[in-house]
């Protein structure tokens, strides 16, 4: 089966500043891509440009083996890329419900008097965001008054909802609670299993193996590899992510501190062995 | 009401004869000509013991709703200048249709009639313009810049023109008038791109100050003619600075247009029998310049 | 987790006045309540049919444009030019038929479609130059300013159209825009009060429940997110702009028939009496928020004002001081009606 | 040892929003209090109320005993309690160093000529954020142009430079991959040591329960209770966090979709042992 | 991880050029040089000691004004009152010594105190009532016109200052505000210039060098944020309102001192061009970016163009024209450096 997308030798600049370099890898329709790496690495950027958000620099973007330029975030969305971008894309003051459908309004009637259809709006929002767990006091409060971990749902049932062959979610678990978090990977099996193509970013080793089909590692902007999860074990993943002999120092240091027992400091063990 | 704020030296006045007269000019705010006739309608309604209300705005829509008011709070008579006479056709015609006696000052000579004003007081800007454009042709000046102080007024525009239509090469500058530095500077610079230039007209005094202190630095030997007074003007006409100024005496056709409806109100006079009424002009040159200068002082003249 | 059906227990009660206070406009509506009472009482004219009729022509026409630059301060947008346009398009029908014997309505479509062409220039640089648009609209300010003085200047040799009202058909057009209901003892509502309501009518409709609308609020709350997801951010904006130019160009029909005359400065200087009017009406300035009906009522407010003062008598040298301390004062009831609206239970 | 920092019934509405209510614990010299709760339970109004970024409503704040209203973080912060934001308190446009030493900036010189001691910002810029792991191309770019987790790094860096007595921590770990994250325990860890009270928000537990010494759990707006580290076992800790009888079911559901090997799984069942 | 003491190799070369072009100021600088070789070029008189001397002196009120405006609108707020301030202090000073005889520095400083004084009040009413600045200052701005009118009329009897020069002392100050230096055939550095220069000089040290500079920036950028970490953000807020008041007591003396008379009507409108200069100049509307020096770039493009327009001998009816066309010109040229610089390898 050909890739939804496909990357060649990407890259991109701000300025003299040198995001990202040399990027290959591609999102295949029922497969969960993961983009790892250190703080910094270039992960947003590389996910801005499938998006549409930035144009890319160097290198080729193929859609539906097509060689694509993108220049708006619409015209990612009008190829049925949707997208939870790491600073969410909200409009602080505008209502919930707004917010949710901003870009995709639903609308009834006809000619002049098409407008939005509102109640059912409202209530697509609620039960969306029940769905995950998130039990709004009032769909109209202007989504700047939600709390971090809230706002973010918000944009996760959006792209999910609107999703229509890929999905690509940046962080979308960092402020997310216990629960939270297992709902969007639940969220990320289902879309795979529908046959999306998911891209999932994430510093959590836990949350990417057990759904990720094939594992990008970026480092300072260059990939470090295009994995399959066959080829690359949990504890294998968690020391590329932290960078192995960096993580075993800081194991030590933390022992010192925190004394033997620390869970930290055995979790980090345990990932090192 | 709080009507005359001018420095008053008599301060009992004459007893509240009860009338209310609307004073509607086409002037923007602070203007010195208009001020000085705000302050003769002021006066006569102070000498006559009655309220004068004065408004002014420079957009006919806007001032013809300021006559609409007048009418609506059915004042006693209406003064207005009619820089614009279309934009204020129907609301001076609705007034006089309400029974509201109405003067013309000012601008709207060839009109008043017309709209059924009970006379016209003082000239149009144009004829003081034929006036100033002839006296310093001659003079023997060659040519001339006419500074225009606020873009798009109709009255300055209008002397400009009329000047220009006497004198013959005459150039309209156009300047910031709320920045005298910009004035001064504007002044100094078309003399220096333009030697040529022997005769520079303002159309206020405070401009004719500024361009005299252009002439200075940009060592140029214009001569200086300006619309309206100001103590500073005269002093600098007795101090051969300038060379004259032409005085609309805006005072008059302030005091006479409340006078004429004050002799309507009270005994039923049609003042000037259907002509018009000249307020001047007068030239202020350095030979009758003492004169003035005490009135000039005042802000009377 | 189930969907909470009754009442959530960390929302304490909150009635349906608290939640009409809570909308943009609802400072100025109590504040234009406020003025309209004072005006009532303390003149005699200001509440009779004639009186109403001055303040209320007055306010109508700056009430369009304020409405038009409201969607456009909601869309994080300023037009600078939008008062010289009044200008342009009143100056351009009256130069095109009095001067050039044009149809008097091939003239006003002529008019309607330089403004437009004006506004899309004016919402193109906006988005390709990505320079702010208060410079930008202050360049076509400028421009449109000089062109106002010395074209007409230069086709006509005056600086205000004369003699319309004996150009051929002039009476046709003159029904939309210039006419008058008459009404009690000499009151006249003018075609321009109908517009105005009929503009607001329809902007608070496309804000509140269309598509655009919705848009309109993403592009001035965060234009980044709104590109992002997707809303058609550059179509958007030079429709907003298109917007504004059409408004100046209603009101310049309006000011042209109904006075039959306009002067080459109509229009200057009021630019920014539309973006008062659209912020006392509760728009903010920096975008996203605000509505079309509060700036309807900020121009009232203006107008109410602006003439309550003439009735009043009060010495026409501090009219701006008055209307500066009546602003103040409108401006800062509305923030307080919006706060307690807020705060309430 | 008395408490610096003690709050007694605390209370907080926004207009009609409860969004805390009857909140009651302590910070004290050398210990961590973690701050636990789902999205949305009112962890960071609470951090804000400490921090003087909100007045509080109902109930009293104590800080040294002193009942204490706090208008504005310049209180909090010569008071000596430093915060990082969920939001991160950062000024975009800014650049790095300028931002790091916002409101505490280091002068030279006297009189008229006391002036900003410019390198030796930069240095202390870098250096602190070296030590972090994270190297600045140029602390002179604005920090805007970060990436997520290199500004939640920046101001984690700012909050321990100017810690003086109390240091909190909103979600500080959020956003950070796993070195980064350790870095962030052991200054938690070492700021301990040094006898500074911690306040220490996270939605993981592993995170949580090394470092912390005592817990209060929030739930929509309200306390569960505050409980010391020897009360509150690992599990009962992540079974408190989640609500038990919810995970349980997410544990079943995510088993069907992922398989019983799958780790996260695995990982929530270990939790709810 | 070490720090990365050699070059990193994730930034690619970049000069020293490009660093300086990157500056807010930049573009404005080159869009100054391209106008002044324009003029230059094309007319004979503009680059003489005595061409020079007018354009320099038009910059320089306009400049001081703009560069207080810059500092103020980098920090996040509008003054629309400044124009009128330069009025309003000047005409404070003319009636106190001409009218009631007060020694002239005695007036002068109590010119100051009261100009610091609104200062304040706009300062202390926008942080208080949390009303945008925009609207704030406006009303102080209709407030002022009123009493710089209606007061003068009141007290004096006439719209506009007369008879300064004969007042006692009255070359004392003069020295200091309205003096020149002589230079070349005819030129003639006023002491405005000499101000501007300096004002320029110290805002830019205060921006750049202390520590309210950087709270000054932090306050445009993100006011939340900075009262987060600590910043006094009313005390900041405050001194910067009263900092343009008092460039508009300064500007106010220039004036007075140099034409020895003010009118009612100074000022008025001038408060957007000093907006317009700082933005020419490289200053965000929207705060926390900008320079001082870029204003006064701005403010020297205003003052270039506004003579070099007259120099040129274009009919100055169309002088608005011209002056948005260059404006416009201006700004997109110090777009394109900007961008050119941010992307430059
Ligand atoms: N607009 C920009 N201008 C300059 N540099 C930028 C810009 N956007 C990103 N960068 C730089 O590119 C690098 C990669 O940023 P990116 O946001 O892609 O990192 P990331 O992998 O998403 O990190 P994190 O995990 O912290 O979110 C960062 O070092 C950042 O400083
Ligand atoms: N300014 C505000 N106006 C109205 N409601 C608010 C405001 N600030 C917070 N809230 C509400 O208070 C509740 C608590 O918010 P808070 O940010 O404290 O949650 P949190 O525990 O930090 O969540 P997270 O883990 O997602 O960051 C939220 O439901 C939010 O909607
Ligand atoms: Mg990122
Ligand atoms: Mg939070």
């Amino acid at each position: 089966m050909s890739a939804l997308i496909e990357v060649r030798d990407l890259g991109k600049r701000f300025g003299n500043v040198i995001a990202l370099q040399g990027i290959s890898t591609s999102v295949r329709s029922g497969e969960v891509t993961c983009v790892l790496g250190d703080n910094g690495a270039g992960k947003s950027t590389l996910i801005k440009i499938l998006a549409g958000s930035h144009p890319h620099g160097e290198g080729t973007l193929l859609i539906d083996d097509q060689e694509r330029r993108l220049s708006s975030p619409r015209e990612a969305l009008d190829a049925g890329i949707a997208t939870v971008y790491q600073d969410l894309a909200v409009v602080p003051l505008m209502p919930v419900w707004r917010n949710f459908f901003l870009g995709s309004e639903v609308t009834r009637g006809r000619g002049p008097l098409r407008r939005l259809d509102v109640a059912r709006m409202k209530e697509t929002t609620r039960t969306e965001l029940a769905a995950m767990g998130i039990d709004l006091r009032d769909v109209d409060q202007p989504i700047g008054t939600l709390s971090g971990g809230e706002r973010q749902c918000v944009a996760i049932a959006r792209a999910v909802h609107f999703g229509a062959r890929v999905l690509i979610l940046d962080e979308p678990t960092a402020a997310l609670g216990v629960k939270q978090s297992g709902v969007v990977l639940k969220y990320i099996a289902k879309a795979r299993d529908r046959g999306l193509g998911v891209v999932f970013i994430t510093h959590n080793p836990h949350h990417a193996h057990p759904v990720g089909d094939r594992f990008v590692l970026l480092r300072r902007g260059r990939s470090l590899g295009d994995f399959a999860k066959k080829d690359l074990p949990m504890d294998e993943l968690v020391s590329m992510m932290a960078g192995g002999a960096e993580l075993e120092s800081l194991a030590h240091e933390l022992e010192r501190t925190m004394g033997t027992d620390s869970s930290v400091v055995s979790e980090l063990r345990a990932d090192l062995q | 009401a709080c009507s005359g704020t001018g420095k008053e030296e008599d301060a009992s006045g004459t007893a509240d004869s009860g009338f209310t007269y609307a004073v509607i000019t086409h002037s923007g705010p602070g203007d010195a000509f208009w001020d000085r006739v705000k302050s003769g309608a002021e006066k006569a309604g102070k000498d006559y013991g009655a309220t004068v209300e004065y408004n002014a705005d420079p957009d006919p829509a806007k001032q013809a709703q300021l006559i609409d008011a007048a009418v609506a709070s059915k004042s006693d008579g209406i003064v207005v200048s009619m820089a614009n006479p279309d934009g204020l056709e129907e609301s001076v015609k609705a007034a006089v249709a309400a029974g509201i006696p109405v003067v013309t000052i000012n601008s709207g000579v060839d009109r008043s009639a017309e709209f059924g004003a009970i006379t016209h007081i003082g000239q149009s800007e144009s004829v003081a313009g034929e006036a100033v454009g002839e006296r310093l042709k001659s003079e023997g000046l060659k040519k001339a810049i006419c500074v225009i102080h606020e873009a798009g007024n109709v009255g300055l525009e209008e002397r400009c023109k009329s000047s220009a239509g006497a004198f013959g090469a005459m150039e309209n500058l156009q300047v910031d008038g709320t920045d005298d530095a910009a004035v001064q500077a504007s002044v100094t610079s078309k003399l220096q791109a333009d030697p040529d230039v022997d005769t520079v007209l303002t159309l206020g005094g405070q401009y004719a100050v500024d361009a005299v202190n252009a002439v200075g630095e940009s060592g140029s030997d214009a001569k200086i003619a300006t619309f309206d007074l100001s103590e500073d003007v005269v002093s600098n006409i007795e101090d051969g600075k300038i060379l004259f100024a032409v005085d609309q005496q805006p005072y008059v056709q302030g005091f006479l247009g409340v006078t004429t409806l004050y002799l309507k109100s009270v005994n039923g006079n049609d003042v000037g029998g259907g002509q018009p009424i000249n307020s001047g002009p007068a030239f202020v040159t350095k030979d009758n310049a003492a004169q003035v200068a005490e009135y000039a002082a005042k802000g009377t003249r | 987790m189930a969907a909470a059906v009754a009442e959530d227990e960390r929302v304490s009660g909150s009635s349906g006045v608290t939640k009409v206070l809570k909308r943009p406009e609802s400072g100025a509506m109590v504040a234009a309540l406020v003025i309209f009472a004072w005006f009532s009482f303390t003149t005699d004219a200001f509440a009779t049919s004639g009186g109403s009729s001055t303040w209320l022509l007055g306010s109508s026409t700056i009430g369009i444009m304020a409405v038009a630059v409201a969607l456009l301060m909601i869309g994080g947008e300023f037009d600078l030019s939008a008062g010289a346009m009044t200008g342009f398009t009143g100056l351009l029908v009256g130069v095109l038929t009095t001067e050039y014997g044009l149809n008097i309505w091939v003239a006003i479509l002529v008019a309607l479609v330089l403004a437009l062409a004006v506004g899309a220039l004016n919402g193109v640089l906006v988005m390709k130059t990505g320079l702010p648009s208060f410079i930008v609209t202050l360049g076509t300010f400028f421009v449109l300013q000089g062109v106002d003085l010395a074209g007409t200047k230069a086709l006509i040799g005056q600086v205000a159209i004369q003699g319309m009202s004996r150009v051929p058909f002039y009476d046709q057009p003159r029904v939309l825009f210039g006419s008058a209901l008459h009404w009690g003892e000499n009151g006249s509502v003018y075609a321009s009060v109908f517009w105005w309501v009929a503009v607001t009518a329809v902007a608070t409709w496309v804000l509140m429940r269309t598509r655009v609308g919705n848009w309109i609020f993403a592009l001035g709350g965060a234009q980044g997110a709104a590109r992002q997801v997707g809303v058609p951010v550059f179509r958007a904006k030079v429709g907003l702009f298109m917007t504004t130019a059409a408004a100046g160009w209603l009101v310049g029909m309006l000011t042209l028939f109904r006075t039959s005359t306009v002067q080459s400065n109509t229009g200057v200087g009021q630019e920014f009496i539309y973006i008062i009017c659209a912020v006392v009406g509760g728009c903010l300035l920096t975008g996203g928020y605000g509505s079309a009906i509060g700036a309807a009522f900020g121009a009232l407010i203006y107008g109410m004002v602006n003439q309550g003062i003439v009735y009043s008598g009060w010495d026409s040298n501090w009219l701006r001081t008055f209307l500066g301390a009546m602003l103040l004062g409108a401006v800062l009831l509305n923030e307080w009606v919006r706060r307690r609206a807020e705060l309430a239970r």
